[in-house]
């Protein structure tokens, strides 16, 4: 049979790729890289809200937060289970962002300097995360849409109680007018460049012949922006870009020059926190070592005990 | 409920008791979130922090009411001085490690089953809706956390050594839990709780089978004393407090 | 001095940057205080968070005198927001290890030597003075740190690993000491301090040979950036501050 | 010569034993012993205090807290360096301490839980120390007793600190009395027993007759009590003993009996802290370690390059 045909044929007619069915070695490749880092960036990304848990200001938002970065450590187990159906193992892609060698987006390498960074992650970071994730409710990959649908519920929800929060800080204190504005400064460009290089710039094509990536960079930024501009009225912040205006001709906001250095000087390692975050990951991996091997030291005794008893 | 048989101070010194164990609980256990072992483990506590955490607010709203001045929730918990908490010291002396936490967790969760159940038919009726809640909660805590307390001690040499090195330094701490106190004498009298002293054989019934099928040697007991319930705390707890509280202390009478 | 070249608010910006550096680094040093690798050690970095500590009053008293609010030095250390504090992020980061520690000791009193013997001539009087106190505790903490730095790089091959490890952590954090600002400008302009820029140098001459000496390879320069000089920090600010802060948090108005 | 005839008239005539005299092997033995538990003692007590330096509550009080327990650090250091002239290293005692065979003064295993105990530490627990420690400033051995001198000196220097911090306290906020009420409370018994057990049933007597132990527990403690009720009452606090009163016939205070089961449960180490001070100093013992090598391995290498030069 002409596996590769099928296979292009299942994808043109919007058919789910299943993890027993036949698929080039790129395909699973791309795959492998694009879901692991996925699960990386939610796993690396419980450290900079990690970061405000013991100093949550009141019990609820404690709750709350708690609530949200136990959510993302489960979408970082379900991503991991959907790369595993794909030949690898959870250790071995762990190891490989423990190394440097896998990435994991680079948002969460910057800090969360005040309370209200947890309030901004929620409304820009996991804004633009759902606007990048929603498509990929119907990629063509079965396990990886599937857990993508349950993701995105849960950022949704994620992302309106970042408002809310900031919604409440909005209504309180001077101070804490400021540290709203504060934060949605630091975390504005940031969240712009999640979406990637322009289109002109980015590479990975394959993705979109492969049904992976089926709306472009650019295209989900601006969408990110136009949805966000309004967001940011009603919250009564503003977004620090003087270039940011509606524009009638193209029915879109434009908005002002993406620092691409800065972008490529934090995927690079760069970043303020890109050593800290990888250190904070390595130092819960080595000090838990004895658990694990404990965990497997005790499952073969019980084994064993349990075959003795048979 | 007999009201002549507990004062009012009593009575909610028994229900902030109650409340500061797990506030306090779930306050070091939420310091993991991120940090655990494995990933199963990182859900696993912060379930158990959020847990805790959700008992600490019905509890000092409870506690709150029954006082009466109109302090909610966020008011006693971040806004008391380290002498007013009355958790146990067992809660806020720090993780160290997976090792420790896991037997604190074991240890504690056994006498919150006994305890909720106990209160389950509380007098206070407030109270009693929010033992029957917490019991299901405290249940999965004691199972799960007894399932690694077996795991760890009856794993590797390493993990047994270390196991045993967190039983030994907890076990002095968990006498507090049974210490006698007016307040406890008050509380029983009243039908509001038990005297938590009287909890003590059931308790070990619960714990002690569990230590031995994870090879662990029970300590013998000490003269060592902690004062946690009664406010006198360790050097650790303020620590804990600078941090919890720290927000609220540096913006007063901001709405979060 | 030329008022004309300098606002005020740049006049208190450049000292509180002076004044911030070493209250932070007497902060994160003494929390060695007991816990160092031998007890001389303990003495001698109690010795430089002691001198720290005493620069960090007179450089606050000195911001709040040119302010004119009538805020003295503990206004200035307990009261301020994170964003308000002007030290560069290489002061807060944790201590981690004797290694960094001591490495980061060394990278900073080079820096301050120079700085200090600048500043004696400074056109501002009260902060020549403080300046003139200050060098020679600089040189004092430069020597000291150095002789650590050559012990430890060309000591085993553990402590060259840890040592070598420590300077690559804290080597990108020292270029902040030297990027430019329009207070560098302003200062300089006025005879007030030099532009730290100026420095970096001069700054390299003194710490290069010591780190050849340590057997210890200094990286290459990143692209990295940090900004705590410019109010932005790191994480590890607001938990140091939580700390630092908490007394004078909680009780708002008091003398002690 | 008759070398004990000749050390027993030299004590008599209240000369110094220097480290080259012959002594008996049992006076040797005493002094190592009370001397390294003295250093111990320093060394400990670093601690409880040090729990305070990062959360001093004003820039002036944290220096002076910084510099207190630094010179805490060098009696110890100095207090090392005479048991050494007694023929064992340090390293020796230090490990005795970290084992649990050497002791260390009890006082320390008491909590440090407000400001208010910094204070009260200064004014009571070194008001204590040195009553005990004056008269060793004229025992019989004369490194002892030099070192004595300077302990002396420094710890009258942080008694009066102490209960300047306290006085200030007292004229402040009620909250501020509150605490130190509380901390005097928790340290006033503690203190008491810091001259140790009642005369009657001490033992170590041959201290008194070389001339090591000069004054008895109970003349101490009496004399400490005398001085520090006086002191109370210009403080404005009352102190935890109901018994307490002045007794006429005796020109001295009368105080309540001592809770020696509580003395001997700390003594024995189950007092609260014995554990955490313990790890506290083994953990830096330890994690210091390869300092330690490092400094030993580079003055090696530095001695051969100089032997090479030469």
């Amino acid at each position: 049979p002409d596996y590769l045909a099928e296979f292009n044929a299942k994808i043109d007619a919007g058919g789910f790729i299943e993890p027993k069915d036949w698929m080039p070695e790129a395909y699973r490749k791309t795959l492998i890289r694009q879901i692991s880092q996925h699960a990386h960036s939610e796993i690396v990304g419980m450290l900079p809200e990690g970061n405000w848990i013991t100093r949550a200001p009141s019990l609820k938002r404690k709750a709350i937060l708690l609530a949200k970065v136990q959510d993302e450590g489960g979408h970082g187990l379900y991503l991991y289970a959907a790369a595993e159906t794909l030949g690898v193992s959870r250790d071995e892609l762990y190891e490989a962002l423990l190394s440097g060698k896998a990435k994991y987006s680079s948002i969460f390498n910057y800090p969360t300097l005040n309370w209200a960074d947890i309030g901004v992650i929620g409304w820009l970071v996991d804004g633009a995360a759902i606007m990048n994730q929603i498509p990929l409710c119907k990629c063509s990959y079965g396990p990886y849409a599937r857990a993508m649908i349950r993701v995105c519920k849960e950022e949704s929800f994620h992302q309106r109680q970042g408002y809310d929060l900031l919604l409440q800080m909005m209504k309180g204190t001077e101070e804490q007018r400021e540290m709203v504005q504060d934060a949605v400064n630091r975390w504005w460009w940031p969240s712009i460049m999640m979406f990637g290089p322009h289109d002109k710039d980015s590479v990975h094509t394959d993705s979109a012949r492969w049904g992976i990536k089926r709306i472009s960079n650019d295209d989900l930024r601006q969408k990110f922006v136009d949805a966000t501009v309004k967001q940011a009225e009603v919250l009564g912040v503003s977004l620090p870009d003087p270039a940011l205006k509606w524009n009638e001709a193209r029915g879109h906001y434009d908005f002002g020059a993406i620092d691409w250095d800065e972008f490529w000087s934090v995927v690079g390692g760069n970043g303020q926190c890109n050593v800290d975050r990888l250190a904070a990951r390595q130092k819960a991996w080595d000090d838990g070592a004895w658990v694990r091997e404990a965990a497997i030291a005790h499952a073969e005794k019980h084994s064993v005990r349990q075959q003795q008893a048979a | 409920m007999s009201e002549h048989d507990i004062t009012r101070a009593e009575h909610i010194e028994y229900v902030l008791r109650l409340a500061d164990n797990v506030l306090i609980l779930g306050q070091r256990i939420s310091e993991w979130c991120g940090h655990a072992p494995v990933i199963e483990e990182d859900l696993a506590l912060s379930n158990m922090a959020l847990d805790l955490i959700g008992q600490s607010r019905l509890l000092l709203t409870h506690a709150g009411e029954l006082e009466g001045k109109g302090r909610d929730e966020d008011q006693l918990a971040f806004l008391r001085v380290e002498r007013d908490f009355r958790n146990v010291t067992l809660m806020e002396v720090p993780n160290e490690d997976f090792g420790r936490t896991t037997v604190r967790n074991f240890l504690f969760s056994a006498f919150q089953v006994l305890l909720w159940d106990k209160l389950s038919a509380s007098t206070d009726r407030a109270l009693a809706a929010i033992a029957a809640k917490s019991l299901k909660e405290a249940r999965y805590h004691l199972n799960h956390s007894a399932e690694w307390v077996i795991r760890l001690g009856d794993g590797t040499a390493l993990s047994q050594q270390k196991t045993q090195a967190a039983l030994d330094y907890l076990w002095p701490y968990s006498a507090e839990l049974f210490a006698d106190s007016p307040v406890d004498a008050a509380a029983a009298a009243a039908g509001i709780g038990p005297a938590w002293s009287a909890l003590e054989a059931e308790w070990e019934a619960l714990v002690l089978p569990v230590l031995a099928e994870a090879t662990l040697v029970v300590p013998a007991r000490t003269p060592f004393k902690s004062f946690g319930k009664f406010g006198r705390h360790s050097e650790h707890m303020g620590h804990l407090l600078a941090t919890m509280q720290y927000m609220q202390r540096t913006y007063p009478g901001a709405q979060w």
